[in-house]
């Protein structure tokens, strides 16, 4: 691990000259909130920010894009280029990065999806890590995903004058040097970053779930009535999927372009939550009922990710969803409860399963 | 290949929706150069009389609130293949239809004073209350992208995909601040998208102009609206500003909590 | 991650030619297309993605064997944008498609073995694929049995196919739900030719594909046959969106039937509550 | 020469909203002119009855889809009158920006979609589009760019949602003002264009004295207020407005008519010629003024046709105001203030205010002419009655009269061409009769 130093003065001179190779994110003010996307004046970068209302995830799987373009005459298809500069995120928050590193998964799991790719591939990513808590919806701790992880090219931790940089890969050294704005260790700010790191495990020691069991508690507890219970808090809305960094469903429609002679297949961000995801033809709805939609998203956040892809859960603790959830449902609440669900009610209703007789091995 | 035959009609309500389609400024030459439009009266003079185009897709644009509106509405199905309600009055009756909550003899005094026997109306009903609808354009005014898509959707033989989602999952996609966390209340949560939440992007709440979502959590809307400091007569005028003739009484009171 | 980046697939429909149409039934009909460069290389019980730009996308089964030589056929009944659509095209259309994708139907589970097919409604145009490659290759599988149920006598998928496949010596058991007099078959529903025929536990396999109620129907009837779990394959449709395991639309629990499916073992999806 | 003529024209094409005309003719003589509306009525100002006072500008944005920037405003400077709201100068400017927007928008809908197929002879835009794609291209840059505008303002042209009594729930973001003007240069290149394109046009040359009422401030071209102007009343206070005219039913017609108090049955009209001939020439920017001069305004300030005319220079006004209000706009730096309570911008009890029940008039000029609403609100708020006058009402008798003096000039040409004559002038009034059919009620003084 190489680190260096770079002093709060050259923050803006630094993003200037990312600005000028990348397509340039970061965290800027809008409408009483913060949000991070593309900024062209880097001055409006924002790196005291709290969170963002939607994560950078957009960055590489935009709300609304083009998948393919087809010449409806010929069926002649290209796939739109993305515009040639590679994309620089600066200062993405830990739970954002652990969330992109989720999204990698997700999006990298072969067939791995090639639009996602071609934005994310050259990617420069600037983590920042967190002093204090954003909100207090928030629950990165609970999750272990308040430290620096995932995808980052450089991550910087804030102390006294500046900035401690941690640098990873060839891309994150050679950019650092290139800039020529860095300057090498001292030994007062050395102390100085152990120091806030200790701040850091000491502000983020929220109750730590046991994550080790995390998904097979909440498998268990999927015929529990509680989630029905749950629901009562629910509008099946899907703002807790739009904001989530680690959420990926979509949907493809067509859309008529060009005078009438282009068709653009468009993929948009979809919501488990919403009531027809998943019906079929023929009016067969797989999840009708809202607490089947809202047991599906915490099993997907809390189990089925986490199993797929062999990590102790797929949520980061960013605490957005919680936010955003009019019925201030919490997937942490959800988490905790699993543990709670009583084992003597599921040996119940495997029994009754059994009976049932349609299954052996439950 | 044939044109799409198209027709636009208009019966109680402000022409906003027909308006809608004079405001996709982008995209109208390429509409009206991929369908053959049989009746616009707002902006175009057609042969033949108002109501007797035969047309492949109908847009109803307006409430129906007299006899005159019925039997015209009746004219327009038979000679339509496809009927479109078209925008909030049509969908859900409307603003129209806060009058069907006042007394009707009232309402035609209080406007028309001793000269209520010239003027005949009925109740407001949303177009599918007098004949059958294939589909529905929500909003008031309708979504001119929407509208947009719709007709370049029927020129390509698609069918319309209703919106499922409601107006809060746009919302988030456009990252406004909620109008709750600011301070004020919205119907979003319980209504019907497609408008890319609007309203809230502008700082102002959801008032439900497209309708209610599928299977909304009216007790849940109730609890957060009271908490919010509105009371049932409130929660009820703020539904029936565009709702008044769309709810049904039973789900108007599990929302307001009042009988 | 640059591995995932290097092999990334795009969303590209490939171009395929409607070569021939042959009507069914009144909502059916079947879809032969041609791919001018390549042949699609696929296996019984896969499907592709099948699109019309402006339309959409929809996900079809291969309703042919592999080993037919030229081509695929696709069975596509009308139910909505894309389906219908087709249903308009005229030999020489052209049709984008992308996969094959999905598991389907292992073969070599099934050789050296007896097979019974069941087929509920349109659950028979992926099955013809595995029928066909049955066909193709008799010798390499034991006694072979297909049930297969529909509405009425009018909406029985291929039916003038049952004779070239009863010719192979492969037994084929037919039922209507209900029938006009005219019908000489079975009457009732597709569990009872269950009982009907002969099951031995341990060298037979069942793979089964209709609407969703069948399954549970179907499932009990076998359990009562003795037929263990893992030698049950089921067919499942979700909906889908990408067929890459990505839009979530088709997840059963954790899993995804674009991917892992849609042809399961049924010992592996039935701790799943929402498989059924 | 025809003998018995009987003129029906039924749904007047390309106005908005459904009416008759019916012109009959013995022995050339008129004996009965009447304009039909056929209209639904809307009863609005029974809807409002109830209401809390700061939903009524949402509520009666939908009187009509074309003027509803305009209906907005009125609605909210009438609840602001009664509650004695003072709105910011921010407030101010950006219902000046948006008000201008939405009457170049309408303009140019008029003159350009609803006229220009009659100067061409074309039944309507779409055929127009055809042979003159320049021509139609230039009237839809022109209306997107006031449409761009109210977006950026009030989220959208029809039904606006930012426009609220107190002042506006979103304030623009600097860079979307700015981009109002890098836009003016176009649309002034494009209202220049259009000047000359109306130049060529000729009207009938049909002359008649006639009372014309607009809102007048100080002698600027005024739009969002002033005091109500003829030249037989100078400046009256608005809410004294039912001093100046006052509403009749006529069997008829669903939409009630208006006369001057003056005297019985005494037609005036309002609108661009109105505003016109009440402000003067003088008052006009540099560019509307030498436009005036372009298309001979000041020669036909006595033909109800140059209605049209006045439209096209007031579109050369109104965006040398835009660009000007946006450049003061600009110069102040925006502030983000908003209106007490965020929200829905009703149901929030902020228009209570426990005092006795309080009326306000809001007049504003709107397209087609002076809107007025007049609400009378209680102590809790709510709106216990209410009273819209809109322009095309206004307009009605003034139509009338017109036909019956224009007819018998013209009996000597084809029945069609009469027809289409009483057409032409009616749509030069620009009349928009959805929304001048809900008119209530009301005491009006006998
Ligand atoms: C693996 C698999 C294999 C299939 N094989 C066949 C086959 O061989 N022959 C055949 O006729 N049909 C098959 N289907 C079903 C077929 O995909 C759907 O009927 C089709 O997607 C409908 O598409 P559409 O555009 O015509 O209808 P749409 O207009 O998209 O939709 C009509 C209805 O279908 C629902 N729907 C939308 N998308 C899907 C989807 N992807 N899957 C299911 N329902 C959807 C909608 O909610 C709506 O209710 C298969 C489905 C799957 C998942
Ligand atoms: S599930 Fe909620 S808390 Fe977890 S990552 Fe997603 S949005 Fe954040
Ligand atoms: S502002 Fe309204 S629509 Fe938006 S998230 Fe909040 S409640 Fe939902
Ligand atoms: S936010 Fe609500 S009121 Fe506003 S346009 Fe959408 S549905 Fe209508």
């Amino acid at each position: 691990m190489r680190l260096l130093f770079l002093p709060e003065n050259h923050v803006l001179p630094l993003a200037r000259l990312l600005a000028a190779r990348y397509r340039f994110w970061g965290p800027a003010a809008k409408g009483g909130a913060f949000v991070f996307e593309e900024i062209a004046d880097v001055s409006r970068l924002r790196l005291d920010y709290s969170t963002t209302l939607l994560p950078p995830k957009q960055a590489f799987l935009p709300p609304r894009e083009i998948l393919a373009r087809i010449d409806i005459e010929t069926h002649e298809c290209r796939s739109p280029a993305r515009p040639g500069k590679p994309i620089a995120l600066f200062g993405v928050h830990p739970c954002d990065l652990h969330g992109l590193a989720h999204l990698d998964l997700a999006m990298g799991e072969p067939p791995a999806d090639a639009p996602y790719w071609r934005a994310r591939k050259d990617a420069f990513i600037v983590g920042l890590a967190c002093v204090q808590r954003c909100m207090p919806e928030s629950f990165c701790d609970s999750v272990e995903s308040h430290r620096a992880g995932g995808p980052f090219d450089w991550m910087f931790t804030p102390v006294a004058g500046g900035y401690v940089v941690e640098l990873r890969g060839e891309a994150g050294e050679r950019e650092a040097s290139e800039s020529g704005l860095f300057e090498v260790a001292g030994e007062s700010w050395k102390k100085n970053y152990d120091e806030t790191r200790d701040r850091i495990e000491k502000t983020f020691s929220g109750r730590r779930l046991n994550l080790a069991s995390l998904s097979s508690d909440l498998e268990r507890s999927f015929q529990d009535g509680w989630w029905e219970k749950l629901a009562d808090r629910c509008f099946s809305c899907g703002a807790c999927t739009a904001v989530c960094p680690t959420c990926v469903c979509f949907d493809v429609q067509d859309e008529i372009a060009e005078g009438c002679r282009m068709a653009e297949r468009c993929r948009s961000w979809d919501s488990c939550l919403i009531r027809n995801f998943a019906e079929v033809a023929g009016g067969e709805n797989f999840r009708k009922l809202r607490s089947e939609r809202l047991r599906h998203r915490m099993m997907r956040q809390g189990a089925y990710l986490a199993g797929r892809f062999g990590l102790p859960v797929f949520c980061v603790g960013c605490g957005r969803c919680p936010h955003a959830c009019l019925g201030k449902i919490s997937p942490l609440e959800a988490f905790e409860h699993s543990r709670k669900f009583p084992i003597r009610r599921y040996a119940q209703r495997l029994v009754e399963h059994i009976k049932n007789g349609v299954t052996r091995h439950e | 290949m044939k044109k799409l035959r198209i027709a636009f009609y208009s019966f109680t309500s402000c022409e906003g929706c027909q308006l809608s389609l004079l405001e996709c400024e982008d995209q109208i030459l390429d509409i009206v150069g991929a369908v053959e439009i049989v009746r616009f009266r707002e902006a175009s003079s057609f042969k033949g009389g108002e109501f007797d185009a035969d047309a492949d897709v109908s847009f109803i644009e307006g409430s129906i609130s007299t006899a005159h509106d019925e039997a015209a509405l009746q004219t327009v199905r038979m000679r339509s293949k496809k009927i479109v309600a078209f925008g909030a009055c049509a969908d859900l009756g409307g603003v129209n239809a806060i009058r069907n909550r006042q007394d009707a003899e009232v309402v035609k005094e209080r406007v028309y004073g001793k000269y209520v026997k010239w003027i005949h109306t009925s109740a407001v009903r949303p177009v599918s209350a007098v004949v059958h609808v294939d589909y529905a354009l929500h909003g008031c005014p309708v979504d001119k992208d929407e509208l947009a898509r719709f007709l370049f959707g029927l020129v390509a033989g698609r069918r319309w995909a209703e919106p499922v989602a409601p107006v809060c999952f746009e919302c988030k996609l456009r990252q406004n601040v909620c109008i709750f966390h600011k301070g004020g209340t919205c119907l979003g949560p319980i209504v019907r998208g497609g408008c890319r939440a609007i309203c809230p992007a502008y700082g102002s709440g959801c008032d439900g102009c497209r309708g209610l979502a599928p299977d909304p959590n009216l007790p849940l809307m109730r609890r957060i609206l009271r908490d919010h400091g509105l009371g049932p007569d409130e929660i009820g005028r703020r539904l029936d500003l565009f709702n008044a003739s769309a709810v049904p009484d039973a789900m108007r009171r599990e929302l307001t909590g009042r009988a | 991650m640059s591995d995932a980046a290097g092999s990334a697939v795009d969303y590209l429909p490939e171009l395929s030619t409607l070569a021939a149409v042959r009507p069914l039934t009144a909502a059916e009909s079947l879809f032969h297309l041609d791919m001018p460069h390549r042949a699609l290389g696929h296996h019984p019980g896969q499907f592709v993605q099948v699109s019309l730009p402006g339309i959409g996308e929809a996900p079809i089964s291969i309703a042919s064997s592999p080993t037919r030589p030229a081509g695929f056929d696709l069975c596509i009944r009308r139910a909505g944008n894309v389906t219908e659509a087709i249903h308009r095209l005229k030999p020489g259309a052209k049709i984008g498609i992308r996969g094959p994708f999905g598991r389907g139907v292992p073969i070599d589970d099934c050789m050296g073995r007896n097979v019974v097919i069941i087929a509920g409604g349109l659950g028979l145009a992926p099955l013809r694929s595995l029928i066909q490659y049955i066909t193709d290759h008799r010798s390499r599988f034991k006694a072979v049995t297909i049930l297969i149920g529909a509405r009425t006598p009018e909406t029985l998928l291929f039916p003038d196919e049952y004779g070239a496949w009863r010719s192979r010596d492969i037994k084929v058991e037919v039922t209507v739900d209900v029938s006009k007099e005219t019908w000489l078959g079975h009457v009732g529903v597709i569990t009872n030719l269950i009982s009907r025929i002969d099951v031995d536990p341990d060298t037979t396999v069942s793979i089964v594909c209709g609407p969703p109620i069948m399954y549970r129907f179907v499932l009990r009837k076998l359990a009562r046959r003795n037929l263990q779990n893992d030698h049950i394959y089921l067919s499942l449709e979700r909906r889908m969106k990408c067929g890459m395991g990505k839009c979530g639309h088709c997840q059963i629990n954790g899993l995804y039937v674009c991917l892992e499916g849609p042809v399961f073992r049924y010992d592996r999806i039935a701790h799943l509550p929402e498989a059924l | 020469m025809h003998d018995h003529t009987n003129i029906t024209v039924e749904h007047v094409a390309r106005v908005e909203g459904h009416g008759n005309i019916v012109v009959n003719v013995r022995s050339g003589k008129v004996e009965e002119v009447r304009l039909e509306i056929v209209e639904s009525p809307r009863f609005f100002e029974s809807m409002l009855v109830g209401q809390d006072a700061d939903a009524a500008p949402e509520l009666t944005a939908r009187i009509c889809g074309i003027c509803s920037v305009g209906h907005t405003t009125a609605s909210i400077k009438a609840v602001e009158a009664a509650l004695k709201i003072e709105p910011s100068e921010q407030t101010l400017l950006l219902r000046r920006i948006i008000l201008a927007a939405e009457i170049l928008q309408s303009h140019v809908l008029h003159v350009y979609f609803l006229v220009a197929p009659d100067v061409f002879a074309a039944p309507s835009v779409i055929p127009l589009a055809e042979k003159y794609p320049e021509i139609v291209k230039r009237a839809l840059r022109l209306k997107k760019f006031a449409n761009r505008i109210m977006t950026i303002i009030g989220g959208r042209h029809i039904h606006p949602v930012a426009m609220k009594v107190g002042g506006f729930s979103k304030i623009p973001e600097e860079s979307e003002v700015l981009e109002i003007l890098d836009l003016i240069e176009t649309a002034t290149v494009d209202v220049d264009e259009t000047v000359n394109l109306f130049g060529e046009i000729h009207f009938p040359d049909f002359r008649r004295p006639s009372e014309y009422i607009a809102l007048r401030k100080n002698g600027s071209y005024s739009f969002y207020e002033g005091n109500i102007s003829s030249t037989a009343n100078q400046d009256v206070d608005p809410v004294r407005y039912l001093d100046v005219i006052r509403e009749s039913v006529k069997q008829h017609s669903t939409a009630k008519h208006v006369h001057l108090q003056a005297g019985r049955d005494c037609a005036f009209s309002v609108g661009a010629l109105a505003r016109y001939n009440i402000n003067g020439r003088e008052t006009l920017r540099p560019r509307a003024a030498r436009a005036a001069d372009a298309l001979n305004l000041e020669q036909m300030k006595d033909n109800p046709f140059a209605n049209n005319f006045a439209q096209v220079v007031e579109c050369v006004h109104l965006v040398e105001d835009i660009q000007d209000l946006v450049s003061e706009l600009l110069a102040r730096g925006l502030k983000d203030e908003r209106p007490p309570a965020v929200g829905s911008g009703h149901a929030h009890g902020r228009t209570r205010s426990h005092g006795p029940t309080r009326s306000g008039v809001g007049a504003v000029e709107v397209p087609r002419g002076t809107l007025y609403h007049e609400y009378e609100i209680d102590g809790h708020g709510h709106i216990v009655r209410a009273n819209c006058i809109i322009p095309t009402g206004q307009n009605l008798a003034r139509m009338e009269q017109d036909l019956r003096e224009m007819v018998p000039g013209i009996l000597d040409l084809p029945e069609d061409e009469i027809r289409l004559r009483c057409e032409m002038l009616v749509r030069a009034y620009d009349p928009c009769i959805s929304c001048s059919t809900h008119m209530l009620d009301v005491k009006f003084r006998k």
